[in-house]
């Protein structure tokens, strides 16, 4: 249970996926303009991290391994969780509209969101097991929305700031992305 | 909402002494010895009144007057048709010399329409219906004699006294407003002191209409004289009860001294009433009474002219329409102690600055402020807002005023309405204590403003777009007749041809080729120049 | 021809994948810690951008909608495993200095954003050209970035050009100063963001000033439309 | 080798399932266009001035929705682009001044005594706001009129104005500095 | 008679300004900084010197740069007070541009491209610090032993020399002056533990070495208690409030409390944690940097008390053993957050204030 | 619809048939070529600490696996061998210091049979930028003042950093680091002393080859 724990709060702290691993970097800067879309895009990504993570592990295992084509890792990956999350955005345009409105728009982003892919990636690297696979996922996802959440936040406190032209917009979210991160190194060791 | 503590709870607290609080306030320095020494002043007529059609909150009255008309004093010069407007009426005798835009009493400084009577100096009376046997007359009677005497709330916000009066509702306690919380006024002060028997008749009045279990009368405890005069006046009603509140500033404001008073809060899209609470300023009384028992209009108030750059700062008893100037003049005004000549209607915290001395006396106008230059010293530009949030320690409101600024400031009025906009009573407890100097007020009112604005807009479009599909689905309809009646006709020509036979063909393909061209011709018209064809 | 100009000008400036559209973040800040690391990505990313424009754009008519994204993503895929079998071969210790980042170039939103903006859209021979100057566009960004990262960093340029060039680009290394006490920030994640930042409101300085002299030139008006009076 | 082909055969088989269930989900889930040009017209002015180069809002709306700026109308001005930048998720830009500069409120104002009654400003008006019959003289409904000033080049002799509304006290914005009679403002705002 | 002038209300205003805000929060520095240079040497003021110049002649070029209005921003000393709360935290012998670099970073990068006073985020003194601290480990956490335990005594000149130099005038390192009393190089007294519990030595064999007294850091307990001097006269004069202060330190000491309880061979006492490092500056001085704490009252209940939570953690575990400023920070970014769900019940409105994000807190 | 549906998968498939069919191919014209890369990756960090004249096997091929020991930082490492001409001439042993500031210290160390260490490598390290990363040949060279020094029981004095009266020196400001990785050497070159013998007797039992580098998302 600590082991389930202490991984959990790795993933989500001390190698937080966007500030220190640099994984997801394109949605967290562009749908945190907003905190309303920045939750939104949450609980999409650690729906589908979550299910990414289970489905490539299940893939490696049952396939990759024992068919020794490990070669076509990438591949197969990608490929599963293309169609995972075309397959939901699908299902829930159609079932409902107002999660629609709420996560639909955000799927499509996050198949080309490096998160996902680098979850599966690492959980093979790292061996973990389905249950540590899981949870790995998830807590990359509730990391990754942590800070997106946290930063949509301040970015809507930024747009009344005076922020000087040349820094307006992307430099500046750059710039407070950098700050945060400078804060995050404090939690370095916290996991040995 | 918060725990409702009840009449008897309430009831219990007030006869101990010990009364609730509200959040946030300031203490200003008061200042009000500058003028509450002496009693109120009777002064010369103003040789005109300038007196605004409307001065309450409302619509405009029906002017029964026109230019070249004598009038007496207290005769009305609009009737009201509709509830919600109250008549004015002249506050002397004299001519009618134009009835026509005139600077009004408002920070715009734009203008409105205005009765100006040059004054003959009689002073001669129109007739009056007193009512002295009010308790034997019907509610309405008194309501109607209320609302022909032309009062609205003498308190600050001017809402047609008679509707507040017009009252279903039950009510619990009647609270009559002699808090006077703005640093530099006095006049309800010395109205009290002066006045207390007359003020207490109106409230006997209120009460007839009302059947209030409890009567309240609060003053600050800044103005002991104003107690004593009040508590004698009312020693022999069992349920009046005069109470002592804590000096501290906006606690005059209606929201707060209900919650001083009885803890309870005024829902933020409801009423005083609905919590069983009505509130009238001490000043709006003492018109009820003259209203009522004589039958006299609202044609005079008591205005505070006070502040540093006038040497006899004094209460004095105004006609509504006096120009400024003629006040300012009485009470000796040198413009030269002010580095920024300055005139402020109302008091420091909430008053606003008049853009000309031409600007009349009205109903809601209870002081006169002309600071010398060192007494409300100018404030330099704003600094950035350091989130300090003394503004919202100040807010009796408990909004969060830097976060109003911000989105006010950055126009994101949906946040703005978000952090609760419009419960923003404009007390400036905020402004006042902030260290930036952001007159955060100020951006409020804008945004405010630009909030309506933009309502007006967004209903205007929605007008013009069903107004435009409309005459799209008009056009559509008649293009369509139009064809066809073409069709037919067509149809009958060649029926009609057909009779003729071969040579009428020629003719057709003439016609077809001269058509074909015209409108090639007119397409390449249209092209450079789109206008509408014949 | 004109059209060749302005894809260049598109990928190198206007609309650079790095600081303009801001895709492809995460390898651009992760392995920009020296320049040879960003050039060795940058190099693979436009190898597989070139690819898989030409590739999407061959196929764009054959895809239907629904399949559309498994099978842009696959195709990136095959073109990323291949370089980075390549790489491993070949270029064995920047492949390892990479790391995941490598396999990760299948999501780089840069590539899958412009097989969706742009080569599912246009014939090839402009699909190629756009892939060539997007990823060569975006190598700059992480050529630059790497430089001030390495520099402020390490004080050196080019350290480790023989990892991707072979053994005769050791002598590219140029040692800009040595100190005991290297500013450790810019190599750190948190330098990576800074730079990046200040990167991209150097672009915006610049494009101000070139605006500010355009504008002198020209000046564009619209010709109005008008709702009504045209079918009466 | 057989190893490989057996491989490949198996992720072909994933992929003709994976096709074959999106296919099948395309077809089963399918869902109506999207109401965001709705959405986008709703913020626009509607005053059809055209200004936006478009004949009329909606048209622009449809534009918007298909990728054009949001910075195109004059009339919305600064607060109708800040609204469509939340609606689109993108970055609020100042108005193109090529489409014309945010204006004050006006309206239309026929010189009675110069109107010849050609009709001709009551074909131009796209929200019917101009009363009139032929050879008689015309009038503006004030209220109806959006200020779109498109009766102004129509008329033939030139008798329509456009005035801009008088500020009151009631929809008075603050704006100390069109206070006419006052000096500076205390506080530039 | 002259033209009337007009403006909105209030007219009325009180009179204290930001600049005198700032000046005050400086003025209550002062004891703490009295002691310091009392216990550290010259040193420190040498520091706190070169910070804040470095730090107002920053903020005058940019201000400038930006064609701005520089004095009035100047005369908000807001530069020079983030600049003196950088100044305390370097080393006082750290090398000169130790603190220009980190007074720039603070001011330039963490304050103005924010748009100056008010805007930024963090605070930017301890952003400032941490950037030093990652970038220049060395320098950084070489900190001087109490006087009374270092063999050479210094003088002013001694420590200007080696700020700029690197040596003092006698040719001693820093490396050298750092090895005080037995040989034994000195680090903080929190700094100390923490290697001490790596080497796998108890808390208590940690705490009997001659930097510390018992639970008290030689040299260090004073200036804290200084420091709490200040603080609590800034409270007084209600230049913060007490929120941030109290819940700070409560919920230090809380998790401490529950830290020491289960074992307390290897976690410190809360008595330790208050009275070592900068939890006390940075409860007083740092945290109720009013542009980046959290404005509501129950926001900056909530702030202090995962600061307070996140010192204790980061000084357990953490690979820094002092936490303050990282504390700081990592709250800094959920201020607007905090702000935005604490917001206080308006008069008038039922006690959940309407919100259009209806989601829960993440 | 059912016929749509096929239509998409068959396209899919199709996709997924070339694209793999080109995977494969890559793979089998690299595979040697990775083959190769890595073995020479691991012969390079071997080969660094024993010279290829000092030895006449496949080092990384002769090698086994021994089970987690307190010397060895209670985790299984493995062990190379080193032989020539027949003689075995030392052990190349994967060690890991569990004291370093910041976690584990992943570390080669080569030890001839006199107990003279031959040379040490870190592999893997998460010590704080500036200050403990000199353990790291990169970084600083710290790492060889390792060679050549032997140890006894009567040296052990030495086998300590020089602020602790040793021979090693320490970093400024770190001294945490240095200790652990001498600690570590020292170790391992102990555990050399005890198990002798048996090192050398066991059948190579490594299996495949891999490189040494670990976490290497972590050391970003
Ligand atoms: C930010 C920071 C990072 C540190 N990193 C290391 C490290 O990597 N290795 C180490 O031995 N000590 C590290 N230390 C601790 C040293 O500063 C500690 O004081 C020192 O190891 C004690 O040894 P000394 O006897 O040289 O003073 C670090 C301290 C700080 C504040
Ligand atoms: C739009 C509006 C409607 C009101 N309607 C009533 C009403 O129906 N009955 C009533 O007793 N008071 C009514 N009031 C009066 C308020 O309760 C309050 O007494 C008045 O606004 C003066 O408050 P103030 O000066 O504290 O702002 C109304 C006020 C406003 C602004
Ligand atoms: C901030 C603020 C302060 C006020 N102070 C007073 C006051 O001191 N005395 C007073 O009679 N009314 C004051 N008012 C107006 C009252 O809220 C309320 O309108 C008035 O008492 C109602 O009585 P009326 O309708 O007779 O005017 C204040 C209003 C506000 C918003
Ligand atoms: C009570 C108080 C505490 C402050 N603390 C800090 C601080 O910790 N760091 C800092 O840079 N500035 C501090 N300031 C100064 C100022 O608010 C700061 O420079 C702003 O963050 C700059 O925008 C403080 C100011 C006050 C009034
Ligand atoms: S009092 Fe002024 S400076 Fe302080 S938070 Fe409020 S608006 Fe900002
Ligand atoms: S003016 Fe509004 S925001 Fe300011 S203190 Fe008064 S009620 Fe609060
Ligand atoms: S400019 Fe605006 S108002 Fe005019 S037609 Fe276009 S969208 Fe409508
Ligand atoms: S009257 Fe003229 S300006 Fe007014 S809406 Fe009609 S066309 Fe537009
Ligand atoms: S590259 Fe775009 S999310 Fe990582």
């Amino acid at each position: 249970m600590t082991e389930i724990f202490l991984l959990l709060l790795g993933t989500v702290l001390v190698n937080n996926f966007v500030l220190v691993q640099f994984l997801g970097l394109c949605p967290f800067m562009g749908v945190s303009g907003k905190l309303e879309t920045a939750m939104g895009m949450s609980m999409a990504t650690t729906f589908v991290l979550t299910v990414a993570s289970m489905s490539s592990y299940l893939v490696e295992t049952y396939v990759l391994v024992p068919l020794g084509i490990e070669y076509l890792r990438t591949l197969s990956f990608i490929l599963v969780i293309a169609v995972v999350v075309q397959f939901t955005e699908m299902v829930v345009r159609k079932t409902s509209p107002s999660l629609y409105r709420l996560l639909g728009i955000f799927l499509p982003l996050i198949t080309t969101n490096c998160a996902v892919l680098g979850v599966a990636l690492l959980n093979t690297t790292k061996q973990h097991n389905f249950v540590e696979s899981i949870i790995y996922g998830f807590g990359a996802a509730v990391g990754f929305s942590f800070v997106l959440i946290l930063f949509s936040a301040m970015r809507e406190r930024l747009a009344a700031a005076d922020v000087p032209a040349p820094f307006k917009g992307a430099s500046i979210a750059m710039i407070t992305a950098g700050l945060m991160s400078l804060a995050f190194m404090g939690f370095t060791g916290l996991i040995k | 909402m918060k725990m409702f503590a009840d009449y008897d709870q309430i009831m219990e607290r007030i006869s101990l002494q010990n009364l609730w609080d509200f959040p946030g306030g300031v203490h200003p320095t008061q200042k009000k010895s500058l003028s509450n020494q002496t009693d109120i002043q009777r002064i010369d007529l103003p040789s005109v009144v300038h007196i605004p059609v409307k001065q309450h909150i409302g619509v405009n009255g029906e002017l029964i007057v026109k230019e070249g008309d004598t009038v007496k004093k207290g005769q009305p010069l609009t009737t009201s048709e509709n509830s919600f407007a109250v008549p004015v009426h002249a506050s002397t005798s004299g001519t009618v010399v134009a009835i026509s835009d005139h600077v009004a009493a408002h920070p715009s400084g734009l203008s409105e329409l205005t009765v100006t009577i040059e004054c003959d100096g009689k002073d001669s009376e129109y007739e009056y219906t007193p009512m002295s046997d009010y308790a034997q007359r019907s509610k309405g009677e008194i309501i109607q004699a209320i609302c022909a005497a032309g009062i609205s709330g003498m308190g600050g916000a001017g809402f047609p006294t008679h509707l507040k009066a017009n009252n279903v509702k039950p009510i619990e306690f009647l609270i009559i407003n002699g808090i006077e919380c703005e640093p530099y006024i006095t006049s309800d002060d010395r109205l009290m002191r002066e006045h207390a028997w007359q003020i207490r008749q109106g409230i006997d009045i209120l009460c007839h209409l009302l059947q209030p279990k409890q009567v309240l009368i609060a003053i600050e405890d800044n103005k002991p004289e104003a107690f004593e005069t009040m508590s004698i006046a009312c020693q022999q009603e069992d349920n009046y009860h005069v109470v002592k509140v804590p000096t501290k500033y906006p606690a005059g404001g209606e929201k707060q001294l209900i919650q001083v008073l009885t803890s309870r809060e005024v829902p933020s899209d409801g009423l005083p009433v609905d919590i069983g609470c009505l509130m009238y300023n001490v000043g709006t009384c003492y018109a009820i009474a003259d209203a009522v028992i004589e039958g006299k209009p609202l044609i005079e108030r008591v205005v505070t002219i006070t502040g540093e750059a006038v040497d006899a700062p004094q209460n004095v008893w105004a006609r509504i329409g006096t120009p400024i100037k003629h006040l300012l003049a009485q009470a000796q005004y040198h413009s030269e102690k002010q580095s920024y000549p300055r005139i402020i209607m109302g008091g420091p915290m909430m008053g606003f600055t008049l853009s000309s001395v031409q600007i009349p006396v009205v109903k809601i106008t209870n002081c006169i402020l002309v600071p010398a230059a060192k007494e409300l010293p100018l404030v330099e530009d704003e600094r950035a807002c350091i989130r300090c949030s003394a503004c919202a320690d100040a807010c009796p409101a408990s909004l969060l005023p830097q976060q109003m600024f911000w989105h006010s400031k950055a126009k994101e009025y949906e946040k703005a309405q978000e952090y609760n906009l419009f419960d923003c009573i404009e007390c400036g407890a905020c402004a006042y204590v902030c260290p930036s100097e952001i007159p955060l007020v100020h951006y409020y009112r804008k945004a405010k403003a630009d909030i309506r604005q933009q309502q007006l807009e967004k209903e205007k479009s929605e007008k013009a777009r069903v107004r435009f599909e409309a005459r799209k689905d008009r056009l559509q309809r008649e293009k369509e007749a139009r064809e066809e009646k073409h069709r037919l006709a067509a149809e009958a020509r060649k029926q009609s041809l057909n009779k003729d036979g071969g040579a009428a063909k020629d003719k057709i393909a003439a016609a077809l080729a001269r058509a074909k061209a015209k409108k090639a011709k007119q397409q390449a018209q249209l092209k450079d120049k789109p206008s509408s064809d014949e | 021809m004109n059209h060749y100009k302005e894809l260049t000008v598109q990928g190198f400036w206007k609309n650079n994948p790095a600081v303009v559209q801001l895709l492809g973040l995460c390898p651009l800040l992760a392995v920009t810690g020296t320049v040879v690391n960003g050039l060795g990505l940058g190099l693979a990313t436009t190898l597989v951008l070139l690819g898989s424009n030409i590739t999407v754009s061959l196929v764009r008519n054959f895809v239907p909608n629904e399949i559309r994204i498994p099978i842009f993503v696959m195709v990136i895929a095959t073109f990323v495993t291949m370089v980075e079998l390549i790489m491993h071969a070949f270029t064995f210790e920047l492949y390892l200095a990479l790391g995941i980042f490598i396999p990760l170039i299948v999501t780089n939103c840069a590539i899958i954003g412009r097989a969706e903006a742009y080569a599912s859209k246009n014939p090839v021979h402009f699909a190629a050209f756009d892939g060539l100057a997007m990823g060569l566009g975006f190598t700059m960004i992480l050529v630059v970035l790497g430089g001030m990262r390495e520099l402020l960093g390490f004080g050196t340029l080019f350290d480790g050009a023989e990892l991707l060039l072979g053994e005769w680009a050791t002598s590219l290394r140029i040692e800009v100063y040595t100190t005991d006490a290297n500013f450790l920030l810019a190599i750190l994640p948190p330098g990576a963001f800074l730079g990046m930042g200040l990167l991209i409101a150097a672009k915006n300085i610049i494009d101000d000033v070139i605006e500010k002299r355009a504008q002198q030139s020209q000046q564009k008006v619209v010709q109005r439309a008008r709702v009504t009076g045209t079918d009466l | 080798m057989t190893l490989t082909l057996i491989a490949i055969l198996v992720v072909v088989l994933i992929a003709l399932v994976f096709g074959a269930l999106l296919g099948f989900a395309s077809i089963r889930f399918k869902v109506e266009s999207d109401p965001l040009v709705e959405q986008i017209d709703n913020l626009l002015p509607q005053t059809q001035c055209g200004q936006c180069g478009y004949p009329g809002c909606r048209p622009y709306a449809e534009a918007i929705a298909n990728g054009d700026e949001i910075n195109k109308c004059p009339p919305g001005g600064e607060a109708t682009i800040k609204d469509l930048s939340e609606l689109m998720g993108v970055e609020a830009k100042p108005l193109d001044a090529a489409h014309g500069v945010e204006d004050v409120k006006k309206v239309a104002f026929i010189r009675e005594a110069e109107c010849i009654g050609c009709t001709k400003c009551i074909q131009a008006c796209p929200v019917d706001a101009i009363l009139g019959a032929a050879k008689q003289m015309h009038t503006v409904i004030i209220d109806e009129c959006t200020g779109c000033d498109l009766c102004v080049d129509p008329c033939p002799v030139d008798c329509i104005d456009m005035v801009p509304l008088h500020d009151s006290s009631e929809n008075w914005q603050w704006n100390f500095k069109q206070v006419s009679v006052g000096d500076i403002p205390l506080r530039q705002l | 008679m002259s033209k009337l002038s007009v403006g909105s209300s209030p007219h009325h205003h009180n009179q204290r300004d930001t600049g005198a805000v700032m000046r005050l929060v400086m003025y209550a520095c002062i004891p703490g900084i009295l002691m310091q240079t009392w216990f550290f040497g010259v040193g420190v003021l040498i520091q706190i010197a070169l910070c804040m110049v470095t730090a107002v002649v920053t903020e005058a070029l940019i201000v400038e740069l930006r064609k701005k209005n520089t004095e009035r921003v100047i005369k908000d000393s807001s530069a020079a007070l983030a600049g003196l709360l950088l100044g305390i935290s370097i080393p006082p012998l750290a090398p000169w541009w130790i603190a220009v670099i980190g007074s720039f970073f603070a001011i330039a990068l963490v304050k103005q491209v924010y748009g100056g006073l008010g805007f930024n985020m963090f605070n930017p003194a301890m952003a400032a610090y941490i950037m030093l601290l990652i970038s220049f480990p060395v320098q950084m956490t070489a900190w001087l032993p109490p006087v009374s335990l270092t063999e050479q005594s210094f003088t002013f000149i001694d420590a200007l020399n080696t700020v700029f130099t690197g040596f003092t005038t006698d040719g001693y390192s820093i490396e050298q002056l750092r090895v005080g009393y037995d040989g034994l190089s000195m680090a903080t007294p929190l700094d100390h533990l923490k290697t001490q519990l790596i080497e796998g030595y108890t808390v208590g064999e940690a705490l009997s070495s001659p930097i510390m007294s018992g639970n008290w850091g030689l040299g260090w307990t004073p200036v804290a208690l200084a420091y709490l001097a200040g603080g609590l006269l800034l409270l007084k004069l209600r230049v913060i409030n007490w929120h941030i202060p109290v819940s700070m330190i409560g919920a230090a000491m809380a998790t401490s409390f529950v830290l020491f309880a289960a074992d307390s061979s290897v976690y410190g006492s809360p008595a330790f944690h208050l009275i070592n490092g900068s939890l006390i500056v940075g409860a007083f001085f740092i945290a109720t940097d009013p542009v980046s704490a959290a404005t509501t009252n129950r926001g900056r209940l909530i702030f202090g008390a995962a600061i307070g939570f996140w010192i204790i953690v980061i000084r357990t575990w953490g690979n820094y053993p002092d936490a303050v400023a990282f504390a700081v920070v990592l709250m800094n970014m959920a201020v607007p957050l905090i702000d935005y769900y604490t917001r206080p019940r308006t008069y008038g409105h039922k006690a959940k204030t309407s919100s259009i994000h209806n989601n829960e807190e993440p | 619809m059912m016929q749509y549906a096929g239509k998409n998968g068959l396209i899919l498939a199709g996709f997924a048939l070339v694209t793999t069919v080109l995977i494969a191919i890559t793979f089998y014209a690299t595979k040697d070529k990775i083959e190769a890369a890595k073995e020479k990756q691991l012969l390079s960090v071997l080969n660094e600490l024993v010279p290829e004249q000092q030895h006449d096997n496949e080092l990384h091929t002769d090698c086994i696996v021994v089970p987690a020991d307190p010397l060895l930082g209670n985790k299984t490492q493995r062990i190379f061998r080193v032989r020539q001409a027949g003689e075995n001439t030392g052990v190349i042993i994967e060690t890991t210091a569990p004291d370093g500031y910041s976690g584990n210290i992943d570390l080669v160390v080569a030890v001839d049979r006199q107990q003279t260490v031959l040379g040490a490598r870190v592999i893997a390290h998460k010590e704080t930028p500036g200050l403990g990363d000199k353990i790291d040949l990169r970084v600083s060279d710290w790492i060889l003042s390792f060679a050549g020094v032997k140890y006894s029981p009567e040296t052990e004095e030495r086998w300590q950093v020089k602020k602790d009266g040793g021979q090693f020196d320490q970093f400024t400001g770190a001294t945490i680091t240095p200790r652990a990785v001498v600690a570590a050497v020292k170790n391992a070159v102990i555990y050399a002393q005890q198990q002798n013998q048996t090192l050398f007797e066991q059948a190579s039992n490594c299996g495949a080859p891999s490189d040494f580098v670990e976490d290497n998302d972590e050391s970003l």
